[in-house]
């Protein structure tokens, strides 16, 4: 088919950011994904809470302590990571790199205060429902933690070599920043829903 | 670059290669046909093994080995087992394994040894101190089925074919995470006054 | 050697048309050899190679259902036993569902979506290579296990207590759950690129308005996946859990429940139900406008009818759990709302109607297909009416009635369009013409075996024959219909037969196609058939709903795109201005790797629990090689 | 022409045998009646949609075509297709009313006088007529006996997997789900025998999961109760008699009870009065002192996967027992 060139693209920028990145757009899917599973989970947890006598299942309600320090950290979490996510928009690789650190650190501790959740849930999985579920929704918030964590701690070592100074990888690390973001505002319902739902 | 790609062709198809000869392997070993209807010679058979006098231990029939040990490494079968658990009321006196007025099949001891000869002589004939006979309560293959079943309770590492938990109250962790591990507590072991006629 | 070779960043807008042609190809081009076919993250590709499974996959179910008419010819037959009968029909609902109608859809999809955006990739495609191994290995995984007697034999739909620890002894029911597992991250995967495709990849141009209506469908198809497979992700791990780990949750002594089973995979049973059917509709959409020679009907009504049934697919599952007990004021809800669904279908189906009846009809054999599409789907709407009622579905709930039932709705729906569409693409995918006349007989054979094989099965489900029996009592009057039944799946199957040989013979040999040998109207057909690897040497500029009509003369593109390295262009969602030019990743083997990596880990997590710990570390391994920079031009722009 | 009785008779009867006692278009219960009401209204009204479509479909395909006057035929169309869409519509709604009041007519069961509990196992269905009193409580298997013209509270449980209750003669289906409690009502308008069969896919044998209702007048339904309620008469004949010794001795009587032995076993179905059912085995063979044997005698072949085991017997206790369980009646 004859062609007629009616467009000139070579002014556009070679690599889309924020918006026009489409890496931005694939993240923004797998959230959606992601955060219809927890939807789920927590539609699972009121579900069988609606048909137990009692809620808890045959256990107190769980110790607070764990969940509320580990929600604190994950909120706290939230300040460096929109420090990093702006660094990372300026391209100032220093500070990426230091933010970066930080991050791969605010990632680790709450897997620290993670472990120290389950027990506090007083019963193991394999004792009834409510211990099922628990469980389940921790299991599967533990691995949000930590996919992520290994992602930020790949893009550490990245931003150490020498592909780090280039546009792609700021971009990278603020589609990061934007799902450590989703990884803590998905804690917040769960967290309402584990500790303080049984105390209702 | 272009001797690397060609090694690297190599050891990809190598790997793929080895990848299946394992995987099919792997399924062949999982492969579990359904024999819902044993043939009867089978089953006579089965009546048919050999205990040593003192009534611990012995050796199967041949025609056991040949069809694989049906009764300790199938999975229907071990569900059946199960199932004949609850139903012949074993659970009268061994509970959910642990033991009540029977002894226990969670605590490393097997008063009879572990072997299902054993374990099956025990079913069908009965043992002293009130294990009744079942002899004229269940088949040949039923207890077989049994027997196969209260090996895995006792078994200190799961099979792989091992049943699941079972849907109603649960009073201990289901047999393919090896239960016995799990709950037995190591103490100072002593000799077991019910232990059979030569320790 | 040219002296332009030298030239650094060199762009389309220096470059003749076959010298951009030459050096677009040696960029774009997988490699031959083996090493190539691996690696390769070509759309058309992945996407041929997609499509090819999937109808494989559709053959050997085809086999099996073949094996269950033969064994229910007859009363009391033996051919099959009820252990092996029950493993085929779990196979063939679980193969044509999950291994056959999803990803056929979205293989198409694979394949056209971006060439009918006007792009050079699909967005991530080595995710969508990754996706296609994924499937594959899920396939192979399934039906290796049925060929050594370990098929899942609990139903396609694996209700508790049967698939459950207690009652689905060994490890059956766990490839069946694992098996889902495979196919729900490569569908998972495939609706994320095709929804970033649609947004981010399409022509300058080409507004939400003038998007084509099958990649509206798929666009609309993506969601429902996007949304719906989490449920089937959580009831599958709830279940695995359950049977390996001794978990609860459908334990009613321990606080569980099995309806709660019931609720999640018909929370993602129903939407997959539209999620087969709405591509469908974008097909039929397509044929119907080339083959009338004008555009849909109705094209805004098309749009928000596609999205309407997208948004109530979610309220209709319980309408599968009317018989299980539920409250009735809840049954009542869902009696509406699944009625309710009939209203966008209905106009759908009126839409096409006024788009034939003011267009000029041309009988080419896609277009019979759809013309076989709506007086079959049409009885498959009204038989849905019919069981949405929650009396009448008492009555005929698991009974053959809805077995006719949804084989209306499914392969009048579905199967019907996608073989019109097959015939349809088939020149721009392999270049040559499929035979007309083999073409009308395939559907003549088809369409008359089709009915004379499932209109009878509404009357066995009234007289009372229930689904999912390996036999049934020579007192039953079901004898007589039943050896009919079997004796017409013969026709039926004659006519796919003959669709399978003119497909490979004309594959092989067919006359060679022009570029848009229908004079099709949307943006696939400006490129040769089958496309060069880059699909359009310049991307399209697209000012309307029919760019190849409006623009007889020249297609419009745009230039300024770099030619050493993959570039496409971005645009922006509503409008599709541009936005930016963007490297399309090249070839890697680290998505099959990866795909090896994960599918070790699920096979093994169906023997212990820790192989999610151990089988972690190689896909951890195998995915930082993937998105580690290689150092090439796309990685460093 | 008016068709006289004999002829009309006939004609019923041949329709019906072709349909058989175990079909929802041949109802003989009130709750069945009302579902085929309302089904042959919506099948109709369906049917002439459908045929509505069809013939649009081949006018619009088969029209002549002229090129004058397009403009004005794309507004009628759209007119036209607004009108159909609006048409489906209200069509929606009323089969969407008219199914709601079906529901309402067939009632819900609970103010019944009789009441019994139907427990659904692989692969069979165990009955329990209960009563306040005790010692008036009985049970039986996959047969179920009630009073015609009566509302009869059938009360669903299952003690290991989704089955279904599906008597389509009588009412529509209800499954039997563990954990749960479900009900449905019955009411037969008719004396007949019903045939019911599972229809919740229940694992291998799913296929033969059939039970027999059969709906008498009151004074027959009393009868037979009060004969069930009774322990098993003692058998008379010399074979039988032999029969009995040998089914306590062997492992029958470890799985199936016969009040008044001691045969005590709860895992299969109650014997006690096995020979007055119609069927054994679920529905699978009419009862005679050959199936029963038959059935004795290789159980895995004629049910393959069944709970009941093979047991070894000689040709002479085969036919004791058969004969005992005969006499069972």
């Amino acid at each position: 088919m004859k062609q007629t060139i009616v467009l000139d693209l070579s002014k556009l920028p070679p690599h889309g950011l924020g918006t026009a990145s489409l890496t931005w757009w694939g993240t923004l899917a797998f959230m959606l994904i992601e955060g219809t599973g927890f939807a789920l989970a927590i539609a699972v947890y009121l579900y069988l809470m609606s048909l137990a006598p009692q809620w808890p299942l045959h256990a107190p309600a769980p110790d607070l302590l764990a969940g509320t320090v580990l929600t604190l950290l994950l909120i706290a979490s939230l300040f460096p990571n929109i420090l990093v996510a702006r660094w990372a928009k300026a391209q100032d690789l220093r500070k990426v790199r230091i933010g970066l650190i930080v991050m791969s650190l605010l990632g680790i501790a709450p897997l620290i205060v993670r472990v120290f959740e389950f027990p506090a849930m007083h019963l193991n999985w394999d004792q009834n429902a409510y211990g099922s579920i628990v469980w389940v929704m921790l299991g599967l918030h533990t691995t949000h933690i930590l996919t992520d964590l290994i992602d930020t701690l790949v893009l550490t070592a990245l931003m150490f070599s020498r592909h780090g100074d280039n546009p792609r990888r700021y971009g990278d690390i603020s589609d990061n920043a934007m799902y450590w973001n989703f990884v803590v505002a998905t804690w917040l319902p769960m967290y309402i829903c584990l500790y303080w739902v049984p105390r209702l | 670059m272009v001797r690397g790609r060609t090694l690297a062709n190599r050891l990809l198809l190598t790997s793929a290669l080895l990848a299946l000869t394992v995987g099919c392997g792997f399924l062949g070993w999982m492969r579990q046909p359904r024999e819902l209807r044993t043939n009867p010679p089978v089953l006579a058979d089965l009546s048919r093994f050999r205990l040593m006098s003192n009534g611990i231990g012995g050796a199967p029939p041949e025609s056991y080995f040949a069809e694989a040990e049906p009764y300790e490494n199938d999975a229907y079968n071990l569900s059946q087992g199960k199932r004949l658990y609850t139903w012949f009321g074993c659970a009268a006196c061994h509970g959910d394994g642990r033991g009540a007025a029977g002894p226990s099949f969670l605590d490393g001891w097997w008063l009879y040894g572990p072997e299902m000869v054993s374990i099956v002589a025990s079913i069908r004939d009965g043992r002293p101190h009130g294990m009744p006979a079942f002899r004229d309560r269940m088949t040949i293959e039923q207890i077989w089925q049994l027997a196969g079943y209260v090996q895995t309770i006792g078994a200190y590492s799961a099979k792989v074919a091992a049943t699941g938990r079972n849907d109603g109250p649960q009073t201990r962790p289901s047999e393919n995470r090896a239960p016995a591990v799990m709950l037995f507590e190591e103490g100072p072991v002593g000799v077991n006054p019910d232990q059979g006629p030569s320790p | 050697m040219t002296p332009l070779d030298n030239v650094a960043d060199l762009r389309d807008t220096d470059l003749n048309d076959v010298e951009l042609d030459r050096r677009l190809a040696s960029t774009w081009a997988t490699p031959k050899g083996v090493w190539g076919a691996l690696s390769t993250v070509d759309h058309k590709i992945i996407g041929r190679r997609y499509i090819i499974t999937a109808f494989v996959f559709l053959a050997l179910g085809g086999i099996l259902s073949l094996a269950m008419r033969l064994q229910l010819a007859q009363p009391e037959a033996r051919f099959i036993g009820p252990d092996r009968y029950n493993q085929i029909f779990t196979m063939h609902g679980t193969n044509m569902m999950f291994l056959f109608a999803v990803p056929v859809m979205e293989a198409m999809a694979v394949y056209l979506v971006p060439l009918m955006v006007g792009t050079r990739n699909i967005a991530f495609p080595r995710l969508n290579a990754f996706s296609y191994w994924m499937y594959l290995a899920g396939g192979l995984l399934l039906w290796i296990a049925f060929a050594i007697d370990t098929g899942p034999d609990v139903g396609w739909f694996a209700d508790v207590p049967l698939s459950g620890p207690q009652y689905a002894a060994g490890k059956r029911a766990d490839i069946w759950a694992q098996m889902i597992t495979f196919t729900e991250v490569s569908a998972l995967a495939v609706a994320v690129e095709l929804v970033v495709t649609v947004f981010k990849q399409r022509a300058p141009g080409m507004s939400l308005d003038q998007i084509p209506l099958f990649v509206w469908s798929m666009l609309v198809t993506s969601f429902l996946i996007i949304m719906a497979m989490p449920a089937i992700m959580i009831a599958s791990t709830a279940l695995i859990l359950d049977r390996l780990v001794g978990t609860q949750f459908f334990n009613p002594a321990e606080g569980g429940d099995v309806l709660l089973w019931q609720h999640l995979f018909w929370f993602f049973g129903h939407p997959e139900v539209y999620i087969i059917f709405l591509p469908a509709v974008g097909m039929v959409s397509t044929i119907v406008a080339t083959f009338t020679r004008r555009p849909v009907f109705g094209y805004l009504g098309m749009v928000m009818a596609l999205i309407a049934t997208g948004i109530l697919a979610f309220g209709l599952w319980v309408h599968h759990m009317f018989v299980a007990g539920l409250p009735r004021l809840g049954e009542s809800f869902f009696t509406a709302s699944s009625m309710a669904i009939a209203i966008p279908s209905g106009l759908q189906i009126f839409c096409w109607l006024a788009t034939i009846w003011a267009g000029r009809p041309v009988f080419k054999t896609p277009f019979l297909f759809v013309i076989g599409f709506m007086v079959i789907f049409v009885i498959g709407g009204m038989t849905g009416v019919m069981v949405a009622s929650v009396p009448f579905d008492t009555q005929v709930h698991d009974t053959y009635f809805v077995v006719a039932h949804f084989h209306y709705v499914l392969v009048g729906g579905a199967v019907f369009p996608l073989l019109g569409a097959i015939y349809y693409w088939f020149p721009k995918i392999t270049g040559r013409m499929m035979n007309e006349t083999i073409g009308r007989w395939a559907f003549g054979l088809i369409f008359t075996g089709f009915n004379l094989t499932f209109f009878p099965m509404h009357i066995l489900g009234l007289q009372g024959m229930p689904r999912r029996i390996y036999t049934y009592q020579p007192e039953m009057p079901w004898s007589g219909l039943n050896m009919f039944v079997s004796l017409s799946a013969v026709i039926l199957a004659a006519g796919f037969l003959l669709f399978f040989i003119d497909a490979i013979r004309s594959a092989l040999s067919g006359p060679v196609a022009p570029a848009n040998p229908w004079c099709a109207s949307t943006l696939e057909w400006a490129t040769s058939s089958p496309p060069p690897a880059y699909n359009f040497s310049r991307m399209p500029v697209v000012g309307s709903l029919e760019p190849l009509v409006d623009n007889s003369g020249a297609l419009p593109v745009a230039s300024g795109l770099f030619v050493d390295r993959r570039e496409l262009v971005v645009t922006s969602v509503v409008g599709a201005l541009p936005e930016a030019r963007e490297s399309s990743p090249g070839d890697s083997i680290w998505p099959l790797w990866s795909a090896l990596a994960t599918t070790v880990l699920l096979i093994w997590s169906i023997f212990t629990p820790w192989a999610v710990v151990w089988g972690s570390v190689p896909l951890a391994i195998a995915l930082t090689g993937w998105f580690w920079p290689k150092g090439t031009k796309e990685d460093d722009a | 022409m008016r068709m006289s009785p004999i002829i009309w008779m006939s004609t019923i009867a041949i329709i019906s045998g072709c349909t058989g006692n175990q079909s929802a278009i041949n109802p003989k219960g009130a709750p069945a009646i009302h579902i085929a009401h309302l089904m042959s209204g919506i099948v109709a009204v369906c049917t002439l949609v459908w045929l509505l479509v069809m013939v649009m479909l081949v006018w619009a395909l088969l029209r002549k075509r002229s090129d004058a006057g397009e403009q004005a035929r794309e507004r009628g169309l759209t007119t036209t297709v607004s009108a159909a869409v609006g048409a489906t519509a209200v069509i929606i709604a009323g089969m969407t009313i008219a199914s709601f009041y079906t529901t309402r007519d067939i009632g819900i069961p609970g103010e019944a006088a009789l009441t019994i509990t139907v427990r659904g196992q692989q692969w069979w269905w165990q009955v329990i007529y209960a009563d306040p009193d005790p010692a008036l409580t009985f049970q039986t298997a996959n047969e179920i006996h009630i009073p015609v013209g009566r509302d009869v509270h059938v009360q669903l449980e299952s003690t290991d997997v989704v089955h279904s209750f599906w008597v389509p003669s009588l009412a529509g289906k209800q499954d039997l789900v563990p954990g749960r409690t479900n009900s449905l009502l019955l009411r037969a308008e008719r004396p007949g025998i019903y045939r019911g069969q599972c229809a919740e896919f229940c694992g291998l044998q799913h296929t033969h999961m059939a039970m027999m209702v059969i709906a008498e007048d009151p004074e027959s339904f009393e009868r037979w109760a009060v004969a069930q309620r009774g322990n098993s008469v003692n058998p008379g004949k010399p074979d039988a008699v032999a029969g009995q010794v040998a089914f306590i001795a062997k492992p029958c009587a470890a799985c199936h009870t016969v009040r008044g032995t001691p045969a005590m076993g709860t895992t299969g179905p109650d014997l006690t009065h096995v020979g007055s059912r119609k069927t054994i085995a679920a529905g699978l063979l009419e009862t005679t002192r050959g199936s029963l044997a038959a059935w004795i005698a290789d159980p895995q072949t004629l049910k393959p996967g069944n709970n009941m085991p093979m047991v070894p017997l000689t040709s002479v206790e085969l036919k004791n027992i058969s004969a005992y369980m005969e006499s069972l009646k």
